[in-house]
């Protein structure tokens, strides 16, 4: 099994896919090596968090993504 | 009542806000907004997606909150996503409460949060473009007369 | 949309509303408070009286004074007079506006001062007797919040 | 012709009529002393006013009614 990316509102566009496959256990140096440059730089920013196993991390450099789980990249929302 | 709800299709804000007074009898009022998407602004469509392990999760715990932090008898928070079309409802926020206070806060309350704290991404459809918008910097001053602990619920 | 009515019968309010959100297809939302006579509150009926040289101009300049200090599409205030049973609807106001914060506050300020700054007098009907209502302190908190420059409208 | 005075609220309770005459012109005192002691004690409070005409008077001691006008006794208002 692997993780499962999953890319969210705008960085859908920028990654050019809904969902991509990288090995696992994934950490936070090899999440942005797996999503491309212009994601990468994205997630840099302090506005973009990532949920992995459906819980938004409060520091997500400390992610640590095992075989199986998701991993969702999540740009400023914008509802109502 | 408690009512908290993603929605895939149309719906109709006021029957719900009617069902919402029908079963507050001892409520002294209901208070309600509805956002909808704007006619005659050149948008084509509307498209709001989510993601599904946090958004109705975040909805829930943005009721509850809102129980808690007003004296309330009842809530509803409706918000759609999928494809919209103008003049379509987007979200109905109504509360029910002996005070009126307490049903206008909660609603301005939960809107605010729905509006730049819950996890939507809209998109809307100009002249065949497609074009993500972006919460305004007007919505986070808005939310922060909350001052809530938790950036996002 | 402008519609300032004092009402002699029951009336929908939602269908009010709904007819306000249709007539005003630019408008981002519609906010509304709807109070209603409470249910299982041992009160057997209200009574609203008003005095017709004030009352109805009143509502007018109340309206006019809203749409000064909020950018609103449209505005309806609706107010029963005459008696009331448990679960009728006394009062009605509904704004529509580009931006949510001037819909809800809109609809926030018409309540304070109708509570407690126009021409109407209450009272409730208890064990089979009628009992006149005086505002609530908090009403007159609520007022002043807007920090308004004559005491009535 | 005469002054109409009219009750609203719980004055209407206290004189025990919606409405009375009086002779014109009629002043303050003259309106003190037209309504019955209970009313009059009402009045002396700040927060109820007096319409004269269809308009309400910043300062009531200042009423000056004529033939055929209309005042009208506003106890605190309930409304919404």
């Amino acid at each position: 099994m692997a993780v499962r990316i999953v890319f969210l509102g705008p960085l859908r566009d920028l990654a050019g896919e809904d969902v991509r496959e990288a090995p696992a256990p994934l950490d936070w140096a090899g999440l942005l090596e797996a999503v491309g440059d212009d994601v990468a730089g994205q997630l840099q920013h302090e506005r973009v968090h990532i949920a992995c196993a459906g819980r938004v991390l409060t520091d997500k450099t400390a992610l640590r993504a095992q075989d199986g789980e998701e991993v969702a990249l999540l740009p400023p929302v914008s509802g109502g | 009542m408690f009512d908290v709800h993603l929605l895939h299709e149309s719906f109709a804000p006021s029957a719900a806000i009617d069902r919402l007074s029908n079963v507050t009898p001892s409520a002294g009022g209901v208070a309600s907004f509805v956002g909808k998407v704007r006619n005659g602004d050149e948008v084509e469509a509307l498209e709001l997606s989510h993601y599904e392990p946090l958004t109705e999760p975040g909805m829930l715990a943005l009721g509850d909150a809102a129980r808690v932090r007003f004296d309330l008898a009842g809530l509803i928070i409706l918000h759609r996503i999928g494809r919209l079309e103008p003049g379509d409802p987007i979200v109905c926020v109504a509360a029910a409460a002996r005070h009126r206070r307490d049903a206008l806060q909660a609603v301005d309350y939960c809107m605010d949060h729905l509006k730049s704290a819950a996890w939507f991404w809209k998109r809307e459809l100009r002249s065949g473009e497609w074009q993500w918008i972006e919460p305004r910097d007007e919505d986070h001053a808005d939310l922060a007369r909350w001052a809530v602990e938790k950036a996002t619920v």
